[in-house]
């Protein structure tokens, strides 16, 4: 497994060829790209994301192990961006590589479902009339009970 | 001594990243009420706990936690990452 | 949309590249790769796989379209490939961009259900004592009741 | 005439990939019925029909489909891609 934090972008080709040549008996690979959207009035300049760096990581982690405890997977990945981005731009990924399709479309799904609402990431939504800060969405703490 | 965190809007409002904080308090919830107490600016970033939350040595907690064994407390917005 | 059928191999990175690109507002991009699996005994040389050349592209055509009316997507990719194929090579892709997360994971997971047991190919493994026919996984069949 | 296909195993029993039959039965399962009394590999390919599946003009359908219209009729095993 890898989880990775950083303000640089990434190449999801690479990872995904690097996830699946890591020598264990893939059959499904399942990837999540997440992207800068623009707003409902299309006037996003930029996002800023912050993070609380001594946690995130662990946080991240953690959630991993979990997902590889619970399905049975090969190999798990999670890179997320901080810092300045622009609509378009990647802000994270996940992957996760199994046998069989099922435990990688689950265990992705949950990863998303815990990143969203459970890894210390705020995101600042930046436009020329001034900011405000994400607000979470209920439906992303709702999709928690699932799990 | 403990090290205490806000982040986004919450550390907007207290208008720092960090501070070094002496209690006598028990728990997270007593920490606040003696923050509350300092100056309007932790009044107005601790005004409604059930938009915030918290964590005591980097990981997720409730306010009636207690504070024996914490060196860094954090408090801050539900989060929006993904 | 885009569908294609295809004996040689693709790049799955410029292909979610590609598809982050078509100018929608994209904020979520699920991918699935499947991947040729050994089989229990580490004995497959290689996979055989055929197809029913008339039938498989209109055949999987319906299949996305009926994903992009039943969720909400902004573009949708399945990539499949035939013939000879090695452990550890790329079989199929599917790719879905959507604004929301959940959109792009159903509609994969819809496609990919949908492909294992309706789109016309038939899979040969072949090893050194001989070959034989992929037998249909009960469970696959099964997975499509919940659509 | 229709032009009717085999894949996979089903191509291996009766060892054609695909052939034109004249027919006289309206449904594919009179079809099928035909076929079988021809010879031993069709009777073999088609000996439980619970194992195929057949497409009309390159559209999965059932057995009691009528031929009205078939041009090309498809059997084959059920499908193991993805």
């Amino acid at each position: 497994m890898r989880v990775s934090v950083q303000s640089n972008d990434f190449d999801i080709g690479k990872e995904l060829e690097f996830l699946n040549n890591s020598g264990r008996n893939n059959g499904a690979i399942v990837s999540f790209q997440g992207v800068v959207r623009n707003n409902s009035t299309n006037s996003l300049l930029h996002m800023d994301i912050e993070q609380y760096p001594g946690m995130t990581q662990n946080a991240i982690s953690n959630y991993v192990e979990t997902a590889m405890e619970r399905w049975s997977l090969n190999d798990a990945l999670v890179i997320h961006r901080h810092g300045k981005l622009f609509p378009g731009d990647r802000i994270m990924m996940v992957a996760t590589a199994a046998m069989h399709r099922h435990d990688a479309f689950q265990s992705a799904e949950f990863l998303m479902d815990y990143l969203k609402s459970r890894a210390p990431f705020w995101k600042k939504e930046v436009t020329k009339d001034g900011y405000h800060w994400v607000e979470p969405i209920v439906d992303d703490e709702k999709a928690l009970e699932r799990w | 001594m403990i090290k205490v965190l806000y982040f986004a809007w919450v550390r907007e409002r207290i208008g720092v990243s960090y501070e070094m904080v002496e209690t006598k308090s028990e728990t997270i919830i007593g920490l606040v009420d003696e923050l509350r107490q300092r100056e309007p600016r932790y009044e107005i970033a601790f005004a409604d706990l059930s938009t915030l939350k918290v964590a005591v040595n980097q990981e997720l907690c409730d306010f009636d936690t207690k504070l024996s064994g914490a060196s860094e407390i954090a408090f801050f917005p539900p989060m929006t990452g993904g």
